[in-house]
């Protein structure tokens, strides 16, 4: 194992597929020399050139239609979309073009490309640039949905979202890029729809994504100091979901928290939730379930008002005692 | 230009083959046969034509919601085709896709599309792979001139020419999308004239005229084939039909109608074929016989079908 | 009261309103001589002219931009996006500027417009042509989801959207055009955010929305031939929700059924299935809550496949069987 | 042209409000007393002045996600643009926008837009709003060149053009879109060209000389106001700071930027009004120092407001 940072397990995973190979190749605003908004695939087109780390003019429809007709041919286009916001531009292709063709091609053609886009807040750059959209994906028939927690995940992930036949959005967060980790030396992948038990508990699960992770296992820590031991589940793709893994955690904690930073109306914990309640879990549950997520409210830029929209350690904290007490 | 007997008489073979299967069609829908909604494209069979031929068989197109033309002239095998307008399992997209979207991936058509201008864009990507693999097939994508104000239209233009790949984009100007004319969706004349917003060449034809068509594109895929970048080749014509099966045509006049009825392009073609001596009347009556029970038998073909397996409605989402 | 079809009742308020306030005006493709794909603005553009019953190019982020744009200035403009499939167009005006600039602008001005979209299947139009996307709407802060069943609602519904001072997306189904209501002669609107049980009933409660209601309605009539009493609760607009009505339902019944013809997953279902088991209402059902809808796949051209896609009459019988069994 | 001293003095204070305001706004955010990100527009002063001083008050305009230079060229109150940047409840947006969405209702100016090209379409509503009801009132929208590539672009000047709209389109074309050169992103020489495609005038000025700006807006301006429709105006210009904070500056080279800073436009036209005697060296120095004072008084009015009350929260998402 060796440790590093949540943008270097992406590059490093983007690395490694492009060497191994030739059809996967970048695209999107500025990936190139600048090498993206946020450094990740940095020095990449120092290493395999203008074409396969391809810079595009400020055309969010054409970068996903470009990538969906890549894929269409057999490439493994790897799209980014500069900010999650910004695949608002991009929706038609992604949801009418990739998604759909090929089933109503008669399941005659495969569509297999990464769209690769940072979501969340927390960086001050307000409501155009901070969205946390995944759950209109999860709702789209064709896509899958990925979003790492940790640089672990994100590069066994990304692997094996690039070998994928299938459309896959791959959501990155801001605040995570810097954080580290461990990864492993030799090539891995974690199977897409597989959760992680990120800690083991018995008196409640939490159910969280991305962002919210490292965040409800530091709340963890406190409940464990209070004599509150959580699960934590990472179901670290949101379609397909490893419901098998949250539904056996429901059953033995009987209580649910699902933490996550999208807006909570029809936010993707909404799913979760009615997963839970359609299933026989639904008669292991002590209490109702509680969802703590983003407030419903654009994005704010003032950095308290940022911060108070979207759930911190001390609300995890308070919303599981308020659950099991 | 000396014209090509072999080459002519398959033109004026597959004109045949569209007018008529498009005739057909619309005649089982008016019978119950055939459901949802379609698009014909009768009267402008010599854009699709004159336009695919000049393409090789290793070359893609990318197709629009009025797609049969381009369809057939790439090849496709109509028992097919006409398989999926009645839903059978047998059809190109096991009667999953409809009218809207045939695609014939080994014949290298690449699918219509529902969405206006929706395939502008994947054409940049095909031409892209085509281009990063150093192959030397080139991409036709095809869009109407209502689809030339989608904003695909302008993103996807501008990739293909900053990059210089080898497609030919080709505008099919029937006058109208929907019920919109080009008078009021444009303040231009023409819409190729649009090409040099994105330094690429821009040519408009008379989409009536198959050989004129041909020549254009001709010339444009070998520009794209030899690496001189795309092209944007419009083609002016006209549907003679109504837009789709909810069209009660108030936007437009008989008249009009009739007189673009009077250029009719397959008419026009097997005139100009008779008049030069390439093939006589009794050949082209011929040809239209041909065509005829080809569109007969694939009609027999897909009523005797099956249904697709309701239980197999999960397949095809994922690979 | 008169009888009228839906979409009659959709043109009647149209009419009014253009008639009661000049600011208000219709832009969209083909909604002027052709009078929309579905002809429900037939007639209006000979009454008020081009200008107020605007055709456009095909250009869908173009009509919403202008709609938005025209909103800021006080204008009430009613687009037109002639299948909500195509709304994948104008997400980014949708999402990022008319749902947004309000608060982004600290409350300083105000984006009173409406987009009236059809969308469904049962028309064999096929997978660009048929979808159900209020879910992902319903996740935007700053946007209001209505759904109308009936002509009277429709109609309703619509006059209040236009005189709401906010975005609304009005979404109007295919198959529901023809079906006819009574309507009230005189001037009436409904409440955004107001349900209306179409049914009362003790044994079981199911929440329906646009064309499930009356399929719903069809199957309580069964239902209650086997003697089963159903209450069937139409939510009329998802956003805001009105989610008292539906809590009260359940406590009578003990028993949720939520039949919707959106893909399952991620659906409007999974927010309503949700707010159920936060409330105290969690503590009175008796059963798992059951979510019956689209399944998870494009929207079949076949017609038995695309009628096999979305629950029906004898589905929502069966289901609603199996929960009270 | 024969210089009014009065205009040129109100440009050249503006210039100068413009310029310090973001080298106060830099330093402040260096110092750790503005969060976020923002996009400076120093360099580019000549563009937003010259164009938005063709305008009357009562015009609107539509800004960008670099927008200073046009909010306080519109007569933004420097103390509520100050107090936005630092997230204060006495901003213009209560804290809630920042940078990127500073918007001045009753000044007119509708809003930045953190959207590379989401306020095109915008201004085509604002423009139909305006002749629909007959004022005589006009929108200026502004984009840069990386904007120009964007769909909505094409859909909005298209819909301007066909509706003859009273729209004066801006583009600032400042050679890069964040790192992509308009070498790599266009095929053509002039942003402006662009326009013919859609039967609109089209024009390219030196972005940096606020006098050929300022003229060639007011034709533009003119022409809209009088029923003559829209027109695609192009500033030709450079931006010396990075694209935003994140920006390492690896895709161009410091002689470049020396070069252009040479074409400083606030240093150009003080010389040109002094060489041509409208104003003193002192004056000049005068409305510098003028500036400044305008500046450090917002930094005190902004630092002196109140935060927003969290509890405040939820207001302003819905009317
Ligand atoms: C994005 C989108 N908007 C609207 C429609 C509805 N529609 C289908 S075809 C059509 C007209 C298309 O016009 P044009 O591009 O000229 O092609 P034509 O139908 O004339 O062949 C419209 C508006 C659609 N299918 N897709
Ligand atoms: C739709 C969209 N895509 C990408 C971005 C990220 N981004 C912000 S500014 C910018 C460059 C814009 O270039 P240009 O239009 O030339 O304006 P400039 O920054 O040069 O003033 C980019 C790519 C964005 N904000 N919006
Ligand atoms: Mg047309
Ligand atoms: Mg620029």
């Amino acid at each position: 194992m060796k440790e590093m940072t949540y943008a270097e397990a992406v590059r490093e995973a983007l690395r490694e597929e492009m060497i191994r190979d030739d059809s996967v190749f970048l695209i999107g605003e500025d990936v190139g020399t600048y090498g993206g908004a946020f450094g990740v695939s940095y020095g990449l087109v120092d290493e395999f050139g203008e074409d396969r780390v391809r810079d595009t003019p400020i055309s969010e429809a054409g970068i996903m239609g470009a990538a969906t007709g890549a894929a269409l041919m057999g490439m493994r286009p790897v799209a980014e979309i500069m900010f999650m916001d910004f695949t608002t531009i991009a929706m038609d292709q992604l949801v009418n073009q990739a998604a759909k063709l090929r089933f109503m091609f008669g399941g005659k053609a495969k569509v297999p490309l990464v769209l690769r886009t940072p979501g969340g807040s927390g960086t001050g750059a307000a409501a155009h640039h901070s969205q946390s959209l995944e759950a209109w994906f999860v709702h789209v028939p064709g896509l899958k949905v990925v979003m790492p927690s940790t640089p672990y995940d994100a590069k066994g992930l990304l692997v094996a979202s690039i070998r994928d036949d299938n459309p896959v959005i791959f959501v990155e967060h801001k605040l995570l890029y810097k954080t580290k980790g461990p990864v492993p030396e030799e090539e891995y992948t974690i199977p897409l729809g597989t959760a992680d038990v990120k800690r083991t508990g018995r008196d409640l699960t939490i159910v969280a994504t991305s962002i919210m992770v490292p965040r409800v296992l530091a709340a963890a820590e406190t409940l464990a100091g209070q004599g509150i031991d959580a699960e934590v589940v990472d179901p670290r793709t949101l379609k397909p979901l490893d419901e098998e893994t949250i539904f056996k955690s429901v059953i033995k904690t009987g209580r649910v928290l699902i933490a996550h930073e999208a807006c909570k109306t029809g936010g993707a914990g909404a799913e979760i939730a009615a997963r839970i309640v359609e299933s026989d879990a639904f008669n292991y549950l002590d209490a109702p379930i509680v969802r703590l997520a983003g407030l419903d409210i654009p994005v704010p830029y003032n950095r308290n008002l940022e911060r108070r929209m979207v759930p911190q350690v001390e609300d995890i904290v308070a919303a599981a005692r308020e659950l099991v007490g | 230009m000396k014209l090509k007997r072999e080459l002519c008489v398959r033109m004026l073979s597959k004109m045949y083959e569209i007018r008529i299967f498009e005739e057909t069609v619309d005649d089982l829908f008016a019978r119950g046969l055939v459901h949802g909604t379609m698009h014909l494209s009768i009267g402008q069979e010599a854009s699709a034509v004159g336009s695919v031929f000049a393409l090789r068989d290793e070359d893609y197109i990318l197709s629009t919601h009025r797609g049969h033309g381009h369809c057939i002239a790439k090849g496709a095998d109509i028992n097919l085709m006409m398989a999926e307008f009645l839903g059978k399992e047998t059809g190109y997209c096991r009667g999953r896709g409809g009218s809207m979207h045939i695609a014939d991936i080994e014949g290298r058509n690449l699918g219509a599309n529902g969405v206006v201008g929706g395939g502008i864009p994947l054409a940049v990507g095909v031409g892209l792979s085509l281009k990063m693999r150093q192959t030397d097939e080139i991409v036709m994508g095809f869009f109407g001139d209502g689809a030339a104000n989608q904003g695909a239209f302008h993103e996807a233009l501008n990739m293909a020419a900053i990059w210089t790949l080898p497609v030919v984009y080709v505008c099919e100007n029937n006058q109208y999308g929907m019920s919109m004319s080009t008078n009021r969706a444009f303040k231009i004349e023409r819409i190729a004239q649009r090409a040099d917003g994105y330094g690429m060449v821009g040519v408009t034809v008379d989409g009536n005229d198959v050989l004129e068509v041909y020549e254009a594109a001709a010339k444009a895929v070998d520009r794209a084939r030899s690496g001189g970048g795309p092209t944007l080749l419009e083609c002016v014509t006209y549907r003679w039909k109504g837009h789709s099966k909810s069209d009660q045509e108030r936007y437009r006049t008989k008249d009009e109608i009739e007189a673009w009825k009077r250029r009719d392009p397959i008419k026009l073609f097997r005139e100009r074929l008779l008049t030069e001596g390439v093939i006589t009347d009794q050949e082209a009556a011929g040809f239209e016989e041909q065509a005829s029970r080809t569109i007969a038998e694939a009609v027999e073909f897909a009523k005797s079908s099956a249904e697709p397996d309701p239980d197999t409605i999960l397949e095809g989402v994922y690979a």
